[in-house]
């Protein structure tokens, strides 16, 4: 029909409601701050400087970048499908089994330019594997996936402390944690790695699995928009009787998503166990899983999205513990509050300010109602 | 007569009674959409009064600002002489408005009972409304011949059979007038009868009806009066019994529209969908296709007339590998289903075969791919779109742009999300995609549903041309004007069963709808089933 | 003058038990001293080594890790920073600026199972852990021995609470776990499962059943139905790093603190005064000399990772 | 014989002890999601509530006083799902995390700046709690044989708001299906359009259905930290929202269904209890991992196995925008 009034500019949506949106989260958080004593300004100051100001600091914030890249992205490709994978925390407890054991099985006689690799294939296969059975009953069965991927973040939990406990265990030791592979199978850290180039950095958990994460965002992204296969599984997501229609069968498509979805969970196992600590152990998925949920939505399920929310929330972590560590009396938990009111005010809230900025920017550039 | 447009006269000011509508001025924008420019309109009470115009030239959106369901940026309404601020349906209600929506305002899994008393249940507890509910739906059943059994779950009801409830429920909100979207979209020839039976039976008891079509045959049937839109504005009101059906054609369009489809006769050659003895039952183990046999041979058009709900939809869905099939054989370009070997719809394309399936929207499009994905769906294997990993966005853009500017699909706009276009637009993105893959079989089902005069002109044309260059074409439709006028030959179903076969030329409008009811009439060249 | 810290682990300083043991521990030494101590508490396994080093690199000295979980960090950061001094608590790193502090929990689980033995009408006793791990199973080891050593007919059920970090701070699982332990007949149970015990301890109140505490002193709770705690003194030994550190007797080396150097006991005060008979006061007592004297073996289940006595 | 027949009983009983959280939030779950409002934030209005029962109880020494207050955040938190969701259009799931995170950070930390217990409210003594009710005449009818049994341990016994939790179920049916909010609300979570076109309001309804599931789970989180425990502590409810989601899902979204999921999640879970260090005849014992994940395994073996597919309302999840 005629044209009405103009859209606002690209970047009201893209930047500025965004940061609006922080803005309010971090402003609401410095009231609370404020609320115990302290000075909000300060704190903004420390969780700033904490999160990027020096170079442990970054190599921290990228550190959990990182595995929130994988379970955002994991959760964005079986979103896709419509499929909602609460599971990525199972599903990444598990793929990291599978690099546990390729470590301690080889780590003495395969080389590491073979080792990081055969990892990386096991993360992908023990994560796959473990979203397979929720997804086959879901695809076979009908059997709703939000509970049996619910259900498998347990039993995964089961399996780990039976295997760590039971079989993997170092004998004679306190932890249930397994013997520290050969050094030859750690995946170099980036400080190490840039040291290769000449280029001095302080030392830190990140480590060249943080490549790969953002290798797996590209992937992603040619896989979900430039491959049939994402087609088939955008258009289950969005209409699976046009998928029938089309002669896509839903029940390979939903399996399809949700291994590379758990294969993609399953790389916390690769930045935690061959990046970081070496050895297997128990709870090293930290709740990476869950939060990977958030990422994924805020991000808008789009690689993109997700790497700058998945940074938004490693500075929020790193952040956050260097804020409860320079002032005591901020504790663990205020972190844990500023970052429900980061994912509330720019997630779930993200449209509370949309309409009167759009609305704002829209009179105020170009366009008044074309009559015609 | 022609009255113009931009003044509804004070013809009837003379007269005691207010007309029942009146709108002045009405604007409506959908964000940069003026979908409603300055519209003025009257309707008269105790009148039928139809409206008609192009796909979205914003017929549903004026009436569901008379119902209070969108509010109008600027304007005027008055209600039997009293002005009337809309601010939600429950206004439009109270002043007497009812209206049946294009996509039916339904709740699925509730029984029709339930449905009629949502939001008018007289009390806080179910049990008492429903029972006064019950009597006074009886009455209404009994007074204008709306039967409909009040405990079914709507799901599973017929559209005919739901679209009596949406009647039922304005009716029981105490309705004096009454507005029906495009109720015949989906009816079939003897549903629609029955329906403006009812509309007469409304109106000779003082209900004002006012009705949205594309089908200028049923305004010139039932209507008194009826107002022209066209791209957002009011182009005309007329009387019915001073207009053509032509004049109106022009006016909708703004141009000269064929309303016959011209067409040889056919050459036929040979034949390329060979189906014996199928026999399809749905998951709730009911029959649908019972025992069909038939067959289509290249350059010819079969039609498959008869009432919805009587197997040709499941029939077409097995042809196109949506559906398993039970018993029976099809042999379709070389290839072969039986129950045994089930093909699904991706080998059946394979084989030579494209489909334009009945309901678009559910099942022919993705509503949020852009138009370009949705433009290769059920193709998006095809090696000219893939390298061995990655697809060829240019290639699929720029195929995209070519069928958009054959089929004159508007906006041309590959990148628009498909769900942005309007229902004709969709449609001719469909056909363009099925259609320009020169497929040796072509199933269509229901290919002009809800689109207006002139895309429909077109889609007949080009499945003229389709056939003329030697594809054999299935078509389902529940038009029988539209079967009657393309077809070279008429299976019509009952039941899950062909009762018969007529030639195309030969097939009356009398002829079919007794065979759509199950009886094979004795004169008119029918053949019965082999 | 010292700049002391403290990396508490998961559980955080108020886990009601053995992290909040520590916290008490270093409270002390602040009022009494007046010098403030800097303090963490991790959140995930990444961070044990982050804080440690920041510590560290603060000049905070001496530092306490807390848990035998940090032990891997503490493997790292003390050989970067050999200047600086830390205690690990529960575990064994042997580096030169390290001091270690473990206990023998064997042995006080011992003493509190003669105890739930004696006091038990029915002979079947209750144990809750945490989760699964060799930590808890030593306790569950050593008290199992002593409930059998004070009556071999005993029965004894056990259950564990959890598989996931939750297992330590359930207290609705913990009581439910007790419950379904005095259904099959059972009156005493013991508990180490962190904050899961208050769950414990409040079902054994609300059924009339005996509960026992674990870590610190925990018969405050509910006089009347605590019938004893295992005490083991990480507040003493929290304390004790600090105070050496000031006075400078602190002494990196392996500290093993069991029932001989008090490191480990059970609890007897005026709330569980009227649950402890004689009786079982002096055959408690009398475990208590004879496995100081080496008369009664409490095995240790971290020896051969068996409970076979 | 007898004393099998007892465990059995007993076993049960621990079976409703369980289930009580459970089935309250999955009925507050219910009324959400029957709306159209995904609410994975089960779990996080459980547990403020659970403080705020506790923080006042504490303070009061009242239970009654504590169960208002914990109903009041809840319902807070309701709300503030409904203002994201339905009047913002938010993402519920995302949401529905934020309110999770958000009182698992808020409860412990105004935890310790009121009662400087690292989180933990102060225990409650019994005139603080909701304790046993015990039915007349439980002690006299005991001896006889099963009826005495069942009516002392199984029926009498519990606490108020065990008996609230299992009423709650038949007057969550009867508001449902048998009253003019309870159509409503059915029909809005299947087709808003639908109920706005017949002149009701959409985000009106909606958010009277957040106020329902704020009460149930408020009764929920007051359970857990006034009647099953004696007072708060950190992360207490350890992720019984998202079971009670899983039993609503299993139970189709209906009343009794999602009841009977409850109790079979307690069920299973108060027999694997009992499992553990049993040695089996012919197994052995079996490592205590394998019980403690017994119940999720059985769990989806019944839903592969028994329960067919569940078909979630038509419009759940989606906000309602009329006019796109
Ligand atoms: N909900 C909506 N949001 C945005 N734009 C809309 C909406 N509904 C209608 N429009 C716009 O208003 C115009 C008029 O649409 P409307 O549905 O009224 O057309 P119509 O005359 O009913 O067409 P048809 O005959 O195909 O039903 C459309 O072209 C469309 O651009
Ligand atoms: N999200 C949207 N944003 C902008 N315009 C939209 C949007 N969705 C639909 N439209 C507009 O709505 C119109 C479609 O309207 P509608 O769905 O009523 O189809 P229609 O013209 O009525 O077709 P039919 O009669 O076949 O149903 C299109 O012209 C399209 O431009
Ligand atoms: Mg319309
Ligand atoms: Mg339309």
């Amino acid at each position: 029909m005629n044209e009405g009034p103009a859209r606002p500019p690209r970047w009201v949506g893209m930047v500025l409601i965004p940061l609006v949106n922080l803005t309010l989260a971090l402003a609401i958080a410095g009231l609370i701050i404020l609320s115990i004593g302290e000075n909000p300004l300060t704190a903004l100051r420390f969780l700033l400087f904490g999160a990027f100001g020096y170079i442990e600091g970054l190599g921290y914030t990228l550190y959990y970048t990182t595995n929130f890249v994988f379970t955002g992205l994991a959760v964005a490709v079986a979103f896709r499908a419509k499929l909602f994978n609460i599971g990525g925390e199972g599903q990444a407890y598990i793929g990291g089994l599978g690099v546990g054991l390729v470590a301690l099985a080889f780590d003495d006689t395969l080389p590491l330019v073979l080792m990081v690799p055969l990892a990386i294939a096991a993360a992908a296969a023990f994560g796959a594997a473990w979203a397979y059975i929720p997804a086959y009953l879901q695809a076979r069965r009908g059997s709703h996936i939000v509970i049996t991927t619910i259900m498998f973040n347990f039993i995964a939990a089961a399996l780990m402390v039976y295997l760590l406990v039971n079989v993997l265990i170092k004998p004679g030791q306190m932890s249930p944690e397994s013997r520290e592979f050969a050094p030859s199978a750690w995946l170099p850290f980036m400080h190490e790695a840039l040291g290769w180039f000449g280029i001095a950095m302080a030392r830190s958990p990140l480590n060249l699995s943080f490549l790969w994460a953002l290798v797996c965002c590209v992937l992603v992204w040619a896989f979900i928009w430039h491959t049939r296969w994402g087609y088939e599984i955008r258009t289950v997501g969005g209409n699976e009787a046009a998928a029938v229609y089309a002669g896509i069968r839903p029940t390979r498509v939903i399996i399809l998503a949700m291994c590379v979805s758990g294969a993609l969970a399953g790389f916390v196992g690769v930045n935690e166990i061959l990046g970081v600590h070496h050895r297997l152990l128990l709870n090293f998925t930290a709740g990476y899983g869950f939060t990977g949920i958030a990422v994924a939505l805020m991000g808008r399920n789009h690689p993109v999205g997700i790497l700058l929310a998945s940074l938004l929330f490693g500075a929020l972590y790193q952040g956050g513990a260097e804020l409860a560590f320079e002032i005591p009396a901020i504790t663990r938990d205020l972190v844990v509050v500023i970052q429900g009111l980061v994912i509330l005010f720019s997630g779930a809230l993200e449209y509370m300010f949309r309409p009167q900025l759009e609305r704002l920017f829209t009179r105020r550039g170009a366009a008044l109602p074309v009559e015609g | 007569m022609r009255v113009e447009a931009t003044a509804p006269s004070a013809e009837g000011a003379g007269a005691a009674a207010p007309p029942a509508i009146m709108l002045r001025g009405v604007n409506k924008h959908f964000g940069p959409v003026h979908a409603n420019s300055d519209i003025s309109l009257e309707v008269a009470a105790g009148t039928i009064h139809g409206i008609i115009g192009e796909n979205g030239a914003g017929k549903s959106t004026l009436m569901s600002i008379l119902y209070g369901f969108y509010r109008a940026d600027s304007g005027e309404i008055r209600v039997f002489g009293e002005p009337l601020r809309l601010d939600s349906t429950a206004d439009a209600i109270g002043a007497g408005i009812g209206m049946v929506f294009q996509h039916f305002m339904l709740v699925d899994p509730f029984t029709v009972l339930e449905n009629v008393v949502l939001g008018a249940e007289g009390g806080p507890l179910l049990g008492p409304g429903l029972a006064a509910a019950r009597r006074e739906l009886q009455r209404l059943e009994a007074d204008f011949g709306l039967e409909v059994d009040l405990d079914a779950v709507v799901g599973e009801l017929p559209v005919g059979v739901q679209q009596r409830v949406e009647i039922l429920k304005a009716l029981y909100r105490g309705a004096r007038v009454l507005i029906l979207d495009e109720p015949t979209g989906v009816l079939t020839p003897q549903e629609t009868e029955r329906l403006f039976r009812v509309f007469r039976a409304l109106r000779d008891q003082g209900v004002t009806i006012v009705l949205i079509t594309h089908k200028l045959r049923e305004i010139m049937a039932v209507t008194e009066a009826v107002s022209v839109m066209r791209h957002g504005k009011m182009v005309a009101h007329l009387k019915t019994a001073e207009t053509s059906l032509e004049e109106l054609a022009e006016l909708m369009v703004g141009r000269k529209v064929l309303l016959r489809v011209e067409k040889n006769a056919a050459e036929p050659g040979s034949t390329v969908l060979e189906v014996e003895n199928l026999s399809l039952v749905d998951e709730r183990g009911v029959t649908r296709v019972d025992g069909v046999s038939l067959s289509v041979r290249a350059g010819e058009i079969v039609g498959i007339a008869g009432v919805a709900g009587n197997g040709q939809s499941e029939l077409l869905a097995a042809l196109a590998g949506i559906l398993p099939i039970q018993r029976g054989r099809i042999a379709v370009c070389g290839g072969e289903v039986t129950p045994e070997h089930p093909r699904d719809a991706r080998e059946m394309r394979e084989f030579g075969l494209a489909h334009v399936p009945e309901d678009r929207l559910r099942m022919g499009l993705v509503g949020s791919f852009e138009a370009r994905e949705s433009s290769i769906l059920g193709y998006h294997r095809d090696p000219a779109f893939n390298g061995p990993i990655l697809t060829h966005p240019s290639e699929i853009l720029a195929d995209c742009r070519k069928k958009m500017s054959a089929y004159d699909v508007r906006p041309q706009d590959p990148v628009l999300l498909t769900a942005n276009f309007s229902g004709g637009n969709q449609q001719k993105i469909v056909l363009a995609r099925e259609m320009e893959r020169h497929p040796d079989l072509l199933l269509v089902g229901q290919p002009t549903r809800g689109v207006d005069i002139g895309a429909v002109e077109f889609i007949h044309k080009s499945l003229i041309a389709m056939r003329d260059a030697g594809c054999a074409v299935l078509l389902v439709s529940v038009e029988l004007d539209e079967i009657r006028s393309l077809s070279d030959r008429i299976l019509v179903m009952f039941e899950g069963r062909i009762v018969g076969e007529v030639a195309g030329a030969e097939a009356t409008e009398r002829t079919l709808g007794l065979m759509m009811a199950g009886v094979v009439p004795e004169d008119a060249g029918v053949r019965a089933p082999a | 003058e010292i700049k002391p810290a403290v990396v508490f682990d998961m559980g955080g300083k108020f886990d009601k038990s053995f992290n909040e043991g520590i916290y008490n521990g270093l409270e002390k030494f602040r009022k009494e001293t007046g010098i403030a101590y800097r303090e963490f508490e991790v959140t995930n396994e990444t961070q044990r080594e982050q804080a440690l080093r920041r510590m560290a690199q603060r000049g905070s000295d001496p530092v306490i890790a807390v848990g035998f979980a940090q032990a891997p960090a503490l493997e790292k950061v003390a050989r970067e920073f050999p200047d600086t001094r830390f205690t690990i608590i529960d575990m064994v790193v042997d580096l030169p600026n390290v001091q270690s502090v473990v206990f023998k929990e064997h042995e006080g689980s011992f003493l509190v199972g003669v105890a739930a033995a004696m006091a038990s009408k029915t002979g079947k006793v209750g144990f809750v852990g945490g989760m699964d791990i060799p930590l808890i199973r030593k306790f569950a080891c050593g008290y199992e021995q002593g409930v059998l050593y004070a009556n071999p007919d005993a029965e004894i059920f056990q259950n564990m609470t959890g598989t996931t970090p939750s297992a330590w701070n359930n207290p609705t699982k913990g009581g439910e776990l007790a419950r379904s332990q005095f259904d099959r007949g059972a009156d005493v149970v013991y508990a180490a499962a962190g904050g899961t015990g208050i769950g414990v301890y409040q079902a054994a109140k609300d059924s009339g059943k005996l509960a026992i505490g674990v870590d610190s002193n925990q018969n405050y709770l509910h006089p009347g139905t605590m019938l004893t705690s295992m005490t083991k003194r990480v507040d003493v030994a929290a304390y004790n790093t600090f105070k050496t550190a000031l006075d400078g007797t602190w002494k990196p080396g392996i500290q093993v603190l069991g029932l001989a150097e008090d490191g480990v006991g059970w609890a007897l005060d005026e709330h569980n005064r009227d649950l402890v008979s004689a009786a079982m006061k002096a055959k408690v007592e009398q475990a208590r000399t004879d496995i100081i004297a080496g008369k009664i073996k409490v095995h240790d289940y971290m020896a051969d990772n068996t409970c076979n006595y | 014989m007898e004393e099998a027949f007892l465990l059995s009983v007993l076993t049960l009983d621990a079976t409703l002890r369980v289930a009580t959280p459970l089935v309250l939030a999955s009925l507050a779950g219910l009324f959400a999601e029957r709306s159209g409002i995904v609410d994975i934030g089960l779990e996080g209005k459980m547990l403020g509530s659970a403080f705020a029962a506790a923080a006042v109880a504490a303070v009061s020494g009242s239970a009654w006083l504590g169960l208002v207050a914990g109903i009041g955040v809840s319902i807070a938190l309701a709300l503030l799902h409904g203002f994201a969701c339905i009047t913002h259009r938010g993402n519920h799931v995302v949401s529905g995390v934020a309110i999770n995170i958000l009182t698992a950070g808020l409860t412990v930390m105004v935890g310790i700046a009121w009662f400087s217990r690292g989180g933990q409210t102060p225990a409650l003594p019994d005139g603080a709690r909701f304790t046993a009710i015990v039915w007349p005449g439980a002690q006299a009818l005991a001896g006889i044989p099963v009826f005495g049994t069942l009516y002392k341990e199984l029926l009498s016994g519990h606490n108020i708001l065990v008996y609230v939790a299992f009423l709650a179920v038949p007057l969550t049916w009867w508001v449902v299906y048998r009253t003019r909010f309870g159509l409503r609300l059915r029909a809005v979570g299947e087709h808003p359009e639908a109920v706005d076109s017949a002149g009701i309001s959409v985000a009106g309804l909606r958010y009277r259905a957040m106020i329902c599931c704020g009460v149930l789970c408020g009764i929920a989180g007051a359970y857990l930290s006034t009647a099953q425990n004696a007072g708060f502590g950190r992360d207490m409810t350890a992720g019984q929202g998202y079971i009670a989601l899983a039993a609503l899902i299993f139970g189709k979204w209906r009343p009794v269904p999602a009841m009977l999921a409850c109790l079979l999640f307690g069920f299973l879970d108060a027999i694997a209890a009992r499992l553990q260090g049993v040695e089996l005849p012919m197994i052995g014992a079996i490592p205590v991992q394998f019980i403690q994940a017994l119940p999720y395994v059985l769990t989806v073996v019944l839903l592969a196995g028994f329960i067919g597919k569940a078909v979630a309302p038509r419009a759940i999840g989606e906000p309602y925008v009329k006019e796109r």
